[in-house]
């Protein structure tokens, strides 16, 4: 629905930021100041600003101590955690253990969407005021990166304000307030226009930045931020559209930081269906059930192009389904097919459709950016190979609906990791779908890989690492040559600032204010 | 030296084909204390003069040459604020339609003391007394109050009153009345006229009155012009032009206005409006299309009767209900029409005379009663093929010759139309053969058929329309009021013409007017209607030289006299 | 008088209804919530736990009912997207659409009715041909580009206005306002033209026709003929029968106003409920749409009935009509 | 004579004749509805077949070759190496497509109903007013909206992207009979009253017939001037609601939504992805509306 807000530009007349000031402005709005109600992140990008977990990233994404200063493994049974003394909430009540164990029951709580995060957690046991064991059924290697986002919340804040369960149906004090730990406290809140943040004094961590008042204002419309982003009416905008990105860097006024975001865009196939249901051969048996059908479409579509032009060159090819930057990424298979028109069709031929075939690629048009634009791309660049491709494009609240309904041939998916690991989509989108354990929630395609099965529980509870890339690396060899998903590239992540500005740029696209400095 | 002295006075209008001369030419004078009739038929002029003279001439009209002075000074190009200043000042004027003629959302007072105030300078509280007496001095009771109300409040003949008390606001030394009483019943028309004759006496002022109407001239006029195509025909004493008329037109004009007094056959030489003569069409009934269908009645029978009937109308009311209103127009009435006469049923607007007309021709349903036409109940609904057939014997001729055909057919549709859809002729071609032949007798050029009506003029349409009623081959001819819209001579021509066919075709008339001198030329019976009430019914003549009902009295005493043989 | 109220409020409150049902049975094909809702990480289980949770289980049917049944209470149920009342979010939101339909009403008006008026008194001037051609181009592009063009030309050329946003409000009770800071002001202006234009046009169209009528109208030759000033006969006369008439659309156009505020409102940000109305179409933010939906058309209906009234007040002939 | 010189000399063709405005517009409509007919014959590419479009084309400027290969495009390309000329002449098709159906759509119902309710009166009248009244009560463009929706909801899945069209046409039609509806029954009315009707009762004419042959031709003028309006007013609104996303197809764009896809590029330099679209909706539109004010004029049938 990106364009249903309309591109606008440059506003004069209103106030500079003054000095220590420092406003942002992004598309979506948090919908809720609640750390654990939604598992979204804009919610969590957020909040990082004003809730603080047991652990946290670094500006390099490495895992480093908050809350707790330290943890270490239980053997196989799980993890120990010793917490930070001497940590005060915003409301001055003092952090111990006993606040994390009410936030572990909040945030796994059956109406709190970040319950799945502790999946694996069996039991949480309080041994004392600062130490605190995880329990997890299997060896857990992961599990203190996998609870980076896991906010700690005060027992007693929440039980005098009767928000002791996050909620989505009604709203709690917790939706429009907030008592975390964080660097900032959130002194004024106006759902959908304006939240404003304060340096918190009583914070426990050094302070590296210069601000002494940071305000958020959501701005739907990205042109509309770049004009505001030029009027000085904000120190920073996230995204910039791209198409702005270069005329924006060049200006001198603002600075573009251009970065690699997680989220890595690929076409999915319906690899259950046996007809294919949309365009001038629906009905007729689902080529794409056969490999090579998939590789012709890797082959066939010109993803440098799609970069040099939709993209301006921001962006960066996918081999794979995570980013360089994350954690377990492949090196071994950093290759993804070249662009050939001639393979592509020889393909074809060889799965016996040398005069190519109609079908139906569902895409969304306000989920990613410009993904309309790449998928109209797509769309003639198939038709280049004799595929002739009926593009129906939908706003996001539609388009999962119609992927979970299977109403698709081939459609556009983009995928960022939560724990910046490899084996997260891996379990979403390549095992088999296997509702009570979780699996392949997001593999609408159905995928089906045996060995991959097998494999991801190795990998999961695997502490060793290089045995633990090893399988990866067999995984990923795998899903590239059945052609599962065909990765195009990793969607850039593009932020303006005022030249006076200097922030930090992480691949997760949080904004974290204790690393801006102005002036 | 005149009050107002108009010489040579020419006023053209730019058109597409080139300049229209609506007054050519015309010079007259009006003194004081005088009343100067000026009369002739649409597009005379007669207006026109009236507003060059006040320099309301309508765009893109203009005075093209001669001049206007008002007691030597001239008026004819003076500035606008000049001439503003003379307009109401010195020059009062007098609309047609006192309905329309008034401010709607302002009260009485308020254009009154306006008007008063703006000229006179005397101030609101003197201004509302001047407004009051003038209320009073034009006849209207209780003017203290009925000063606070807004027009609508007020009848047509009261409105009347309160526009001629604007005219006299500022006291003028001359008024044009223009039409003054065109749009009133014969009973308010008398009052006004007398009115204005009084007015006149009274504060000595000149006054012009432009108006078709010879009745209202022979009442009123001290002098008369005649106006033909905008020049000025004939000018003189209102005995002269009446008794002794000079130019030829003012005779045929003179000619065709229905006497007053006596009952006349026909009218005479109505032709010098018609340039050559008309086809003259004979068709033998014996032969022709005409003639067949369903077989003749003897004279003298009752053809049609209607028996107590009654008919009111329901207004307002939704699909949420809401208070409808009732107004009973026609109440309890019963006559009948005998074979080959012409009934007649006279009343001023509201009696219910054009609703009774509706029932008979089912276009409205009547409330209660009865009307039988051959037998057959018109208040009924048709039974048989046969007996719809037979109701299409019921025609009619319209009062309106512009709303009455449709713009948007060409004049032979309009009259092949009855019988194409009645299934009467033949074949379409037929039905166009049979349409020519009727057109003609109704006296048009044989190219009529192919023109559409905005070709013709009133006369003519009315002629179309009596056509288009004789192609249902009807034996009973409702006419309401088919003349009150046209001018007297071709008033004339079309009630010859209703006469003649009436003779050739031996048609049953049932004749609906307003105007008494018409019916007295028409009727053989008159019914006289009052608040859908017949209030008296007898032989056409025994209605004017012995009427019995206060009413028909005081109708017969308050029509406009016109006796050109007593001048 | 009484009774026309009633009874216009009574197929009102059916207009309301129908509105409600149509609504309703819309919602489903606008999307599921429930995916916004969510993070990656749910899973089928969350999302028919959330569906239950939100009662999109339940028949439309149902869900209309039930919204009703609260709605009557005036209570309009919780945003799916904020988890907050959206009475409250509605409270917040109101002050600055009314704020911007009421300028943009009021310039709609003024301006129309004054240049109507000089095109109606000067026919044939080249300005008048010149007013009438122009304000065509504004009802011949959709307001969104109009939207665009402006800011394009005043906010990023000229850079005199911002090109977004309500500025600075101050807070009055639980009414925010722009109307009391230089920038509120600023701001408000290319929104209000935008919103306004096409309505302008129209009134000034109306106003233009019905006063050329009035004109040719014989009370005002009759003014004519009594020598008034041109001055009363157009600004006494002329004017007060010219408005009557023009009160009915112009009315309705306030109503529209308000609607159309939506796409005003996407393209400058304005904080308003047209914004919040396009927000919670995308996240399928089912109580708020309804709500909305709702609300215009109580306001529709509202204004519509006041017009009539109105009307009835003025027009002196109505008036003698109802006490009769 | 014939129809031919009847017009030709008719008041209607003198007053053209002396109308620069009609003429103008009269003339501009004209060759943008001509040149949007016959867009196969006169577009050089053809924008709507994927196959044909190379990316790499994205872009390129009016009349300069483009970096990578080279081509020169008049009014330049856009995201997606579309010739912004050709794109425009389909789109314009499509606009004009979905206009010129949506107002018969209207007209049609409009005018049978609006007929219905003069000539039948009563309930059957009020009925259909109050319809027209709850439709008034709700903007156009929430009920194109609202149509849209459902519409999209209940075409079969594999039907959409041939439906999208059809239920653009529907929903703007339907949020716009109810003023053909008014004027035709206002107009009726009058016109039923007057004496022609009666005559048409009178030799026997049925209700239907006399709605048809005898009224209908009498207002027609109304129609026809409300009709030109509501094109220029349809395609603005398919305008809009291409801008509110649901509009014509990305694939299939009209101009809508080729001027939805440019206003993203205004800011990026991009300019004629968004003018050269937006300019030609304006005169489009702005003859039609001219057109249209000028048949206002001269037919001047009395609208409500």
């Amino acid at each position: 629905m990106k364009y249903l807000l309309l591109s606008t530009a440059l506003t004069l007349g209103a106030a500079p930021a003054m000095a220590e000031t420092f406003k942002w402005a992004s598309t979506t709005d948090p919908q809720t100041m609640d750390p654990h109600a939604v598992n979204s992140a804009p919610v969590l990008g957020f909040l990082n600003n004003v809730y603080e977990g047991l652990v946290r990233r670094g500006k390099d994404m490495a895992v480093e101590g908050a809350l707790a200063e330290r943890w270490e493994p239980l053997g196989a049974d799980g993890w120990r955690f010793h917490l930070r003394q001497g940590v005060t909430f915003h409301d001055g009540s003092t952090f111990d253990a006993d606040d994390v164990l009410f936030s572990y029951e909040r945030a796994s709580s059956e109406s709190a969407d970040t319950a799945s995060w502790f999946s694996p957690v069996s039991e949480v046991r309080v041994v004392d005021d600062y130490t605190i064991d995880f329990l997890t059924n299997a060896p857990n290697p992961l599990f203190p990166s996998s609870i980076a986002n896991f906010m700690i919340m005060d027992r007693s804040w929440a039980e005098a304000n009767e928000s002791v369960v996050p909620a989505k149906d009604v709203e709690t004090f917790a939706t429009r307030n907030t008592n975390g730990t964080g660097a900032f406290q959130m002194v004024e809140r106006q759902p959908g226009l304006k939240t404003v943040l304060e340096p918190f004094d009583g914070w426990w961590g050094e302070v590296e930045h210069n601000i002494t008042r940071a305000e958020f204002t959501p701005i739907q419309n990205s042109a509309t931020a770049v004009a505001a982003l030029l009027s000085g009416e904000v120190d920073l905008i996230n995204p910039v559209p791209i198409q702005d990105a270069e005329r924006l860097g060049a200006s001198g006024a603002v600075n573009v930081i251009r970065g690699i975001e997680a989220r890595v865009i690929m076409l999915g196939f319906g690899h259950e269906a046996d007809t294919l249901k949309y365009g001038a051969n629906a009905g007729d048996p689902n080529p794409f059930r056969d490999a090579r059908v998939r590789e012709a479409v890797a082959k066939a579509v010109n993803v440098p192009a799609i970069l040099q032009t939709i993209m301006r060159g921001n962006a960066e090819p996918a081999s794979q389904l995570v980013s360089p930057a994350m954690n377990g990424f492949s090196a071994a298979n950093d290759r993804r097919p070249a662009f050939d028109i001639e393979g592509a069709k020889a393909l074809l031929a060889d799965a016996g459709y040398a005069d190519g075939f109609g079908f139906g690629l569902k895409c969304p048009n306000d989920r990613y950016l410009n993904d309309e634009a790449v998928c109209q791309a797509v769309t003639s660049m198939l038709a280049q190979i004799g595929l002739d491709v009926e593009l129906d494009t939908m706003p996001v609240s539609n388009y999962w609906p119609e992927l979970r309904a299977d109403n698709y041939d081939m459609y556009l998916l983009g995928w960022s990791p939560g724990t910046f690991d490899h084996e997260h989509p891996v379990r979403f989108l390549v095992t088999t779908p296997n509702a009570e354990k979780k699996l392949g929630s997001w593999n609408f395609g159905g995928f089906s890989n045996a060995r991959v099965d097998e494999l991801l529980p190795m990998i999961q509870s695997e502490i060793d690492p290089a045995a633990r890339q090893a399988m990866v690396d067999e995984v990923t060899a795998i899903y590239q040559s059945e052609h599962t998903y065909v990765p195009l590239y990793v969607q850039p992540l593009v932020w303006g600032t005022q030249a006076n500005v200097s922030v930090v740029q992480r691949p997760d696209n949080f904004f974290i204010l204790r690393w801006v400095t102005k002036g | 030296m005149a009050l107002l002295d108009i010489e040579n006075l020419t006023v053209e209008y730019p058109v597409r084909h080139g300049i229209f001369t609506a007054v050519d030419d015309v010079s007259l004078t009006v003194e004081r204390g005088e009343i100067l009739g000026i009369v002739g038929e649409s597009g005379a002029g007669k207006s026109t003069i009236g507003n060059a003279v006040m320099g309301l001439l309508s765009s893109p009209g203009r005075i093209a040459g001669g001049t206007v002075s008002l007691e030597g000074d001239r008026i004819d190009a003076l500035n606008a604020a000049k001439m503003r200043s003379l307009r109401g000042k010195r020059i009062g004027m007098i609309f047609q339609d006192p309905m329309t003629s008034l401010n709607p959302l302002e009260t009485i007072e308020n254009q009154l003391i306006e008007t008063i105030d703006h000229h006179l300078h005397v101030g609101t509280a003197e201004a509302k007394e001047r407004a009051i007496r003038l209320l009073e001095q034009v006849g209207i009771a209780d003017a203290p109050n009925r000063i606070k109300q807004y027009p609508h409040e007020f009848s047509g003949g009261m409105r009347q009153r309160v526009v001629i008390a604007l005219a006299l606001c500022a006291e003028p030394d001359l008024i044009i009345a223009d039409e003054p009483t065109t749009a009133l019943d014969v009973s308010i028309q008398a009052q006004i006229l007398d009115l204005i004759k009084r007015l006149c006496r009274e504060e000595n002022v000149g006054m012009i009155l432009v108006t078709h109407d010879m009745g209202v001239i022979a009442e009123t006029a001290d002098r008369v012009a005649v106006m033909y195509r905008g020049k000025l025909v004939e000018l003189g004493d209102t005995a002269q032009i009446i008794g002794q008329p000079q130019h030829p037109y003012t005779k045929v004009l003179i000619s065709a206005v229905p006497p007053s007094n006596k009952r006349i056959d026909r009218f005479t030489r109505v032709d010098y409006a018609q340039s050559g003569t008309p086809p003259k069409a004979d068709i033998d009934l014996n032969t022709h299309w005409l003639g067949d269908g369903p077989a003749r009645q003897i004279d003298g029978q009752a053809m049609l009767t209607v028996a107590s009937l009654n008919k009111v109308f329901r207004s307002g009311g939704g699909l949420f209900g809401g208070k409808a209103q009732e107004n009973h127009a026609v109440k309890d009435v019963s006559f009948h029409v005998k074979a080959g006469e012409t009934f007649g049923i006279v009343g001023e607007s509201g009696s219910g005379k054009s609703t009774i007309a509706r029932l008979i021709t089912g276009i409205h349903k009547p409330t209660s009663g009865e009307i039988h036409f051959n037998g057959d109940p018109l208040h009924e609904k048709p039974k048989t093929g046969e007996e719809i057939l037979r109701r299409r014997q019921v025609q009619m001729v319209f009062q309106d010759p512009y709303s009455s055909l449709n713009a948007r057919m060409r004049v032979g549709d309009i009259v092949a139309e009855p019988i194409r859809v009645n299934g009467t002729a033949p074949s379409t071609s037929a039905a166009r053969t049979i349409a020519a032949d009727l057109l003609a007798l109704v006296e048009l050029d044989a190219d009529a058929a192919l023109k559409y009506p905005h070709a013709f003029s009133g006369g003519q349409r009315q002629r179309i329309s009596i056509a288009r009623a004789l192609a249902s081959r009807p034996r009973f001819l409702i006419c309401d009021e088919p003349t009150s819209a046209l001018d007297v001579s071709i008033q004339a021509q079309i009630l010859n013409l209703l006469k003649d066919l009436q003779a050739k075709l031996d048609l049953t008339l049932l004749f609906i007017s307003h105007d008494l001198p018409v019916m007295r030329q028409m009727c053989d019976r008159i019914a006289v209607m009052r608040y859908g009430e017949i209030v008296e019914q007898s032989g056409g003549e025994a209605i004017f030289t012995a009427p019995q009902h206060s009413y028909t009295r005081s109708l017969i005493d308050l029509m406009p006299k016109f006796e050109p043989d007593r001048m | 008088m009484a009774l026309y109220i009633l009874r216009r409020v009574l197929q009102s409150f059916f207009v309301l209804l129908a509105v409600g049902l149509v609504a309703f049975s819309m919602f489903r094909f606008v999307g599921d919530p429930v995916d916004n809702l969510l993070g990656q990480e749910r899973t089928q289980a969350d999302i028919e736990r959330l569906r239950d949770v939100l009662g999109l289980n339940d028949p439309f049917i149902v869900q209309y009912w039930n919204f009703l049944k609260d709605a009557v209470q005036g209570d309009l149920g919780v945003s799916f997207r904020q988890g907050r009342p959206v009475m409250d979010i509605f409270i917040e939101r109101l002050p600055a659409t009314l704020e911007l339909a009421l300028i943009s009403a009021i310039f709609a008006v003024v301006v129309g009715v004054v240049l109507g008026v000089y095109t109606a008194l000067k026919p044939k001037g080249w300005l008048t041909n010149l007013i009438l051609t122009v304000s065509l181009v504004g009802v011949s592009l959709p307001t969104f580009l109009i939207g665009i063009l402006l800011i394009y030309v005043f906010a990023v050329e000229l850079g005199w206005l911002p090109s977004f946003g309500r500025g600075e409000t101050v807070q009055i009770g639980w009414w925010t306002t722009g109307l009391l800071t230089g920038s509120g002001l600023k701001a408000l202006i290319l929104p209000a033209i935008t919103l306004g234009l096409y309505q302008m046009t129209l009134i000034m169209r109306l106003v233009r026709s019905e006063m050329t009528e009035v004109l040719g109208s014989d009370y005002i030759r009759f003014a004519r003929a009594r020598g008034l000033t041109d001055r009363s006969i157009h600004f006494r006369h002329a004017i007060k029968n010219t408005l009557i008439p023009v009160i009915t659309i112009t009315g309705l156009q306030l109503g529209s106003i308000i609607a159309f505020a939506i796409i005003t409102e996407t393209v400058f940000q304005w904080p308003g409920v047209g914004l919040l109305f396009i927000d919670s179409v995308r996240f399928v933010d089912i109580p708020v749409m309804a709500s909305y939906l709702m609300m215009i058309s109580v306001m529709f209906v509202a204004i519509n009935l006041i017009v009539d009234i109105l009307y009835v007040i003025i027009d002196p002939r109505l008036r003698a009509g109802e006490n009769t | 004579m014939t129809r031919m010189h009847a017009f030709l000399s008719s008041d209607f063709f003198w007053k053209f004749k002396r109308s620069p405005v009609a003429i103008v517009s009269f003339t501009v409509a004209m060759i943008l509805i001509l040149s949007a007919v016959f867009a196969p014959l006169i577009a050089p590419h053809d924008p709507f077949n994927p196959g044909s479009l190379n990316l790499m084309n994205g872009f390129s400027k009016p009349m300069e070759p483009n970096q990578f290969t080279g081509d020169t495009f008049w009014l330049g390309t856009d995201d997606q190496g579309r010739d912004v000329f050709s794109t425009i002449l389909y789109g314009m098709r499509i606009s004009l497509f979905v206009g010129v159906a949506s107002v018969a759509f209207a007209l049609v119902l409009g005018v049978s109903l609006g007929l219905l309710a003069a000539m039948a009166g009563g309930r059957t009248d009020a009925i259909i007013m109050r319809l027209a009244d709850i439709q008034l009560s709700f903007p156009a463009i929430l009920i194109a909206m609202l149509v849209f929706g459902i519409a999209k909801g209940i075409t079969p899945v594999h039907l959409r992207e041939e439906m999208a069209i059809w239920v653009l046409i529907i929903s703007i039609g339907l949020s716009d009979w109810v003023q053909f509806a008014r004027v035709v029954r206002g107009s009726a009315m009058v016109e039923r009253q007057k004496e022609y009707v009666e005559a048409a009762i009178l030799i026997g004419r049925g209700p239907i017939a006399i709605a048809v042959r005898h009224i209908l031709p009498n207002i027609v003028a109304s129609v026809l001037v409300i009709a030109t309006i509501s094109l220029a007013l349809a395609i603005i609104a398919e305008a809009t609601l291409s801008f509110l996303g649901v509009g014509a197809p990305p694939t299939q764009p009209s101009l809508g939504t080729l001027i939805r896809i440019g206003q993203g590029y205004l800011f990026s330099g991009e300019w004629w992805i968004l003018f050269f679209p937006a300019g030609t909706l304006l005169a489009l539109a702005l003859s039609v509306n001219l057109l249209g004010d000028w048949l206002r004029n001269v037919l001047n049938p009395k609208l409500d």
